[in-house]
C-alpha cells in the first residue's frame, strides 16, 4: 500500500470519480489552475479541462446556488469552500434550500452534492480562518457530515459522499493535508455510519473525529505509560453517527471522553456525550467528559490560540482523573 | 393560451374561497393578474425546459402544464399532492413538467436556475431555464452573484422579473434604487422591458429569447410590467395604507390580462362571446371536480414524517 | 398588572427604550406603516417616524450588516429579521463579524446590537418559515441568545438585550404573539442568565424555554392528576446558561427531561443534557431525557407538522415512565 | 502624502522579512505598489472619517494615521498590538482614526461602513465613510444590497474598489463580466475611474467627493486601478501561471506611485533626491526600531484567552 497524503487521497477520489461518472464536476474558487491554496485539487484541470474544473468570482453563495441547481437537474457538483468559515455565507443555500428539497418535493427531486470544506485552528489564521463548525450542519436535517481523519478515510469517505444522492458536507482538518497515510491502491469506499475503533482498550473511551482522532491516539500512548488501557473510537460521520459502536465500546470501559475542535458549547460533544449518558446510563461508573474548544473567537496571537483547542496531554490528563474517580462534580 | 390563463385565474378563485372557508391549511399567495407573465413565458417553453418559481407559484406551477388535481392536493397538504403535501403552497414543485419549486425564501431559486442552466451547459443538452422573481427579490445579492456567472459563462438562463410594484406592503420605488434593468445591462447582460398584461407581447419576446439562450446567445433579463389583484397573501385585505382603490380598479378594469386576450381574440376572429364563456366554465367546473376530490383525498400516513429526509440508495 | 399580549410587550419594550435612548433604531421589512406581518410593531413609525423605524428592501445581509457598522459605532440598532427561518441569510453577518469584533480588536470595538426574530412550528408554513434556529447562533461565541416564553418575559428580557452592548439574539415564539400574560406597570428588565423556577416539584424536573415551557407546565399539569410533582423551569437565556438553578433542582429531583422546539439532534437539548449527566451525575436516578423537534425539516401536511414538535402529553408520557424507573434503555 | 506612502512600503517590506525569517505567525498579504491609493483617499479624511478595510489591510491602517509599534506588535501577536494579538494582520483595527478593521472575509465590511455612515446620518454627525476592497470583492452579493440602501438613503459612504487586477491567482477579466462602474451607476451611484497610482489625482477626486458625502450628496463610488507588487499573499511565489513577469516589471519600473509623486515632487521644486532619499532612510529607521520594539514586546497573558468575549457592563 502506497503512502500518500490527505491531500493527494482527496486529488484521488475527485480524479477516480470524474473519470467514472461524467456527471461530477467541481466548482469553486482558484481550483483550476491554481489548484486551491492548499494545492489539493492540483493537476485536475489538465486532466478534466476547465469545462468541469470549475473557476468562479468570489461568490460563495453564488456558487453554492449554482451547486444546488445542477445537482437537482442530473449533476453531481463538488463544491469547493475554501475555508469552512465561509459556510456562514451559503447557509441559505445549504440548509433553507439544499437540506431540504428532497423532502419538500414529497422525495420527487434529490439534490446529490458534495460540499468540501475545511476546519481547523492553530495555523495562525484567526477568528475567521479558523473555525469547526460541523456542528451547525449536523443540526440540519438532510445533510450528512463527513469528518474524515487521515488521508485513508478522506479517499474513502470522499467517494462514498460523491456516489450520495444527498447533499454531503464534508470537513478536511486544514492541518493534516501533508499527513501520510497507507491507502490502498484498488478501489474502496467507506461507508457512511460506521465508526472505526482505531485502538482496543478497557479503561476508558476515547471518541474523537478528524484532528481530534490524532489527539485521542496520542493521549492514548501517553495512558498506556501509566497502565490506563484507553479505547480510541472514530465516528468518521456525524451524520449518520454510528451510536452502537460507541455504546458498546463504553458499555465495556465505562467512561468516556468526547474531544472535538468545535467550540464545546451546544456543539458535537454535548450530542455524544449525552446519547452515552442516556444510552449507557446504568454502565458509567463516573460522568462523561466533554472536551471541545473554548467558547472564544480564535485568537491570533500562538499562545492564546494553542489553549484553545484539546490536545492530547489535555485529555490524557482528564481520562487520568476520570479512571482515578476524581471527575465527581462537588455534591 | 386564454384556456391556460383561465386555469390559473380560476385555480386562484378556488383557492382563496378554501381559504375563505377555513379548508386550507395556512396561508397563500395569489398569482390572479399577473397570468399573462407565466402563461406568455411558458407557452415559449418545451416540457424539458425548466422554471423555477417563488412564493407565488400557483401560475408557474399551472402555466408549466400541472394538473388541477395535484395542485389542490397539494395545497390542502394531501398525498396525492405533486409534493405528497409536504411542500405546500410555497414549496409545489413539479418535475416531470420541468418545475423545479416553488421557493419560501426571496430570490432563493435563483441560483439553482442559474445551476440548471450550467447543467444544460455542461451536458450539453439545449434545455432552457427560466428564472421567475419579483421585483422585491433584486434586493438579493444573490441575484448579482449569480447574473455575473451566468454572463461569464454565456448559460442558458432567461431571468424574469415580476414587476408588480409592491414587495409585500411596500411599493417597488421606496426599495429599488436606480434602474432595475440597467443592473442586468452591467453584467454585459441584454434586457427588456415587456408590458406583463399582454400575453402575446411577452410570448413574441420570451419565444425570440428562449430560442437564442438554447443556441448559447444567453442570458437574457426580462422585466414584466405587471400587477397581483389580491394583497399580499390571502390574509392582506386592508390594503389602503400602501396602494389605492384606484389603483386596484384601474388594473383590473383596464389591464386586465385575461380580458385584454379576449378582446385580441374576438376582435381578430379568432373566437366569439359564447366561445370564451363556454371555455371559461369548463374550466370552472374541472377546477371544481378538482377541489372535491382533494377534499376528499386522503392525508399522508403518519409514517411519513420521517420519509425523504434522506434519498435512499 | 394589566394583562397585554407578548405583541404589545414587545412593541412596548422597543417604544421605551427608543424614549430613553435616541441612538436606538429598529430596522427591518415593513416595519414601518405595516408594523411587521405579525403586527408587533405597528404604531412605532408614529411616534419616532421612518428615521429610527427603518424599512428596508428585501436585503437581509445587506442591513444585517448596516446594523452591524452603526453598533460599532454608536448606534443600538435593533433588526427585525422577519422569520428566524432566515438566520441563514445573515449568518455571515452575525456570526463572522458581529460576534467576533469585540474579541478580534482586544476589546476596542464593540457591537450592541440586537437581532429579534421568531421560532416555532404548527403554523402550516412548511419548511422554510418554521425552523427554530436557536441552537445555531448558541454554538457561537461572542452571542447571547434570550428565548422569551411569555409577555413578562418578551418585554423584559428585550430590554435587557437592548441596554446590553454585546449582540444579542432574541427568538420570539410566533405562536404566543396574540398570548396574554400580566405585565408590571413600572419598568422593570430581567437579567440574563438567570433561570425562573416557574413550579416547584419534587419528582422530575422539566427544562423548557420558549413556546416549551407552555408545553411542560401543561405537562405538569397532567402529572399533577397522576401524583407527580414536577418542577417546571425556563432557563429564559441560552448563553448565558443559568446552570445552577438547573443542577440544584435536578439534585433535589434526581430526574430530568429537557424539551425543545429546535431540532433534537445536535441541538440544545443535547447542551443542556449533557450538562446535567455530567454535574449532576452521582444525583441522577434515571438517565436525563431529551425531547427535541424531530430530525425532519418541518412537514406542510397539518397530519404530519403536528407530530414533529414535542406536546404536554408526550412530555408527561415520558415523565411517567421517568418516574416509574421504565425508561432504562436495553442492556 | 511622500511620507505616508514611504511608511507603507517600508511596513510591508519588514512585514515580508518577518515572514521571511518566521518570526511572523501565519501569513499576510502586502499592500505594496498600491500605496497611491489608501494615501491618496485617507488624507482626504478627517479623523473623525471612518474606514473600512480588507484582508490586504496595512496600508489603509497606516494612511488612517496607526503608528509603526503597535501595528507591528500586532502583527506578531503581541499584547501591545492594536487589538492585544487578537486579531493579528488580517483584523487590524484601529478605532482611535477610525479604521473599523481589516477584515478577513471578502466584502465583509461592506455592510460596516454602510450602517457606519447610517449611524452619521441617523445622528447627523458630517462624518463620512470609505469602504476600501478589491475588484475581487465586487463578486458579493452584499455589495449590491448595501449599495441600493446606501443610494435610497444617501449615505454619506464612498465605495472605494481596488481593482489590482487580480482576486488572488485568477484575472479579473474571467470573473468579471461587464462594467464594474455600471454596476454602481445602476444603482443611481455616481462612479469614476482614476489612476491608482497617481496619489495627487486620487486625493483630488477624494477629497472633492468626500466634501460631497459630508453635505449629503453621497454616495459614490470609484475604481482605482492598480497593483500589488508582491503575490496574493507572502506565500505566493511562484506567479507566472497566472501573470508575466514583465507586466509586474512594467508596473514597479513605470508606473511606481512613490516615485510617480517623487518625480513630480521634483520637477515642481518642492524636494530634491536628497531630502526625499533622507525622508525615506528616516521612516526606514523608524521601522526599524518598531520591529526591534515588537519583537521585545510580550505576548499577551495567556489569561487573556477567555477576555472580550462579551463586553461587560
Ligand atoms: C429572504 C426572504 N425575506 C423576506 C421574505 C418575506 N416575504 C415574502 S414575499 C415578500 C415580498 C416579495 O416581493 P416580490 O419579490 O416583489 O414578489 P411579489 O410578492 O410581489 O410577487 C417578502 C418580503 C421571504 N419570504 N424571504
Ligand atoms: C468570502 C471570502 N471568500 C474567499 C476568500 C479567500 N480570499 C482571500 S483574498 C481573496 C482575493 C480577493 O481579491 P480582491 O478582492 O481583488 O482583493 P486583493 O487581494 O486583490 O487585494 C480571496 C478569494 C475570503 N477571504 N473570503
Ligand atoms: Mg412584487
Ligand atoms: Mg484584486
Amino acid at each position: 500500500m502506497p503512502e500518500i497524503t490527505l491531500s493527494q487521497a482527496v486529488n484521488q477520489a475527485i480524479a477516480e470519480e470524474m473519470r467514472r461518472d461524467e456527471t461530477v464536476f467541481l466548482i469553486g474558487e482558484d481550483v483550476a489552475e491554481a489548484g486551491t491554496p492548499f494545492k489539493v485539487t492540483s493537476g485536475l484541470v489538465e486532466e478534466f479541462s476547465t469545462d468541469r474544473i470549475i473557476d468562479t468570482p468570489i461568490s460563495e453563495p453564488g456558487f453554492m446556488g449554482l451547486a444546488v441547481g445542477a445537482a437537482m437537474t442530473g449533476s453531481r457538483p463538488i463544491v469547493d469552500l475554501m475555508f469552512g468559515d465561509f459556510l456562514f455565507l451559503v447557509m441559505d443555500q445549504l440548509c433553507n434550500q439544499a437540506a431540504k428539497i428532497h423532502y419538500m418535493s414529497g422525495g420527487k427531486l434529490n439534490v446529490p452534492l458534495v460540499l468540501r470544506t475545511n476546519l481547523g485552528a492553530t495555523r495562525r489564521s484567526a477568528a475567521q480562518h479558523s473555525q469547526s463548525l460541523h456542528a451547525l450542519v449536523a443540526h440540519i436535517p438532510g445533510l450528512k457530515v463527513a469528518m474524515p481523519s487521515s488521508a485513508y478515510e478522506a479517499k474513502g469517505l470522499l467517494k462514498t459522499a460523491i456516489r450520495d444522492d444527498n447533499p454531503v458536507v464534508i470537513f478536511e482538518d486544514k492541518l493534516m493535508y501533508q499527513d501520510k497515510a497507507f491507502v490502498p491502491e484498488e478501489e474502496y469506499r467507506l461507508p457512511f455510519g460506521k465508526a472505526a475503533i482505531l485502538r482496543e482498550g478497557t479503561d476508558v473511551t476515547l471518541i474523537g473525529t478528524s484532528s481530534m482522532r490524532q489527539v485521542c491516539e496520542k493521549a492514548a500512548l501517553l495512558l498506556e505509560q501509566d497502565g490506563i488501557n484507553a479505547e480510541v473510537i472514530d465516528p468518521r460521520t456525524l451524520v449518520p453517527l454510528d451510536e452502537s459502536t460507541i455504546l458498546d465500546s463504553v458499555k465495556r470501559t465505562s467512561r468516556a471522553i468526547v474531544v472535538d475542535e468545535g467550540h464545546q458549547n451546544f456543539g458535537t460533544t454535548a450530542e455524544i456525550a449525552s446519547r452515552i449518558s442516556e444510552k449507557a446510563f446504568y454502565f458509567l461508573d463516573a460522568p462523561v467528559v466533554r472536551m471541545g474548544a473554548m467558547d472564544v473567537p480564535i485568537p491570533f496571537s500562538p499562545v492564546l490560540e494553542d489553549i484553545t483547542v484539546p490536545t492530547a496531554e489535555g485529555v490524557a490528563d482528564k481520562a487520568r482523573k476520570l479512571v482515578a474517580g476524581e471527575l465527581i462534580h462537588a455534591l | 393560451m386564454y384556456t391556460q390563463m383561465a386555469k390559473i385565474r380560476v385555480f386562484e378563485d378556488n383557492a382563496n374561497q378554501l381559504y375563505l372557508d377555513a379548508k386550507m391549511p395556512g396561508l397563500t399567495h395569489m398569482y390572479s393578474g399577473e397570468e399573462a407573465v407565466a402563461v406568455g413565458i411558458c407557452e415559449a417553453l418545451k416540457v424539458t425546459d425548466k422554471i423555477t418559481s417563488t412564493h407565488r407559484g400557483h401560475g408557474h406551477c399551472m402555466a408549466k402544464g400541472a394538473d388541477f388535481r395535484q395542485m389542490f392536493c397539494e395545497l390542502l397538504g394531501k398525498v396525492n399532492g405533486y409534493c405528497r403535501g409536504k411542500g405546500g403552497s410555497m414549496h409545489i414543485a413539479d418535475q416531470t413538467n420541468g418545475n423545479l419549486g416553488a421557493n419560501a425564501i426571496v430570490g432563493g431559486s435563483m441560483g439553482i436556475a442559474t445551476g440548471s442552466a450550467l447543467r444544460a451547459k455542461l451536458q450539453k443538452s439545449d434545455d432552457v431555464t427560466v428564472c421567475f422573481f419579483g421585483d422585491g427579490a433584486t434586493a438579493q445579492g444573490l441575484m448579482y452573484e449569480v447574473m455575473n456567472m451566468a454572463a461569464l459563462w454565456k448559460l442558458p438562463v432567461i431571468y424574469a422579473c415580476e414587476n408588480n410594484g409592491y414587495s409585500e406592503y411596500t411599493s417597488t420605488d421606496e426599495i429599488a434604487a436606480g434602474e432595475i434593468l440597467e443592473r442586468a445591462r452591467a453584467f454585459g447582460i441584454e434586457a427588456f422591458s415587456v408590458d406583463g398584461q399582454d400575453v402575446i407581447a411577452v410570448n413574441r419576446l420570451a419565444s425570440e429569447l428562449v430560442e437564442k439562450a438554447r443556441k448559447g446567445k444567453g442570458p437574457f433579463f426580462i422585466e414584466l410590467m405587471t400587477y397581483r389583484y389580491h394583497g399580499h397573501h390571502v390574509g392582506d385585505i386592508n390594503r389602503t395604507y400602501y396602494r389605492s382603490k384606484e389603483e386596484e380598479t384601474e388594473w383590473k378594469k383596464n389591464r386586465d390580462p385575461i380580458e385584454i386576450l379576449g378582446t385580441f381574440l374576438k376582435t381578430e376572429g379568432i373566437a366569439n362571446d359564447d366561445e370564451l364563456r363556454e371555455l371559461y366554465l369548463k374550466v370552472r367546473s374541472e377546477a371544481s371536480e378538482a377541489v372535491d376530490y382533494a377534499i376528499n383525498a386522503d392525508y399522508p400516513d403518519i409514517s411519513e414524517v420521517d420519509m425523504h429526509v434522506f434519498q435512499e440508495g
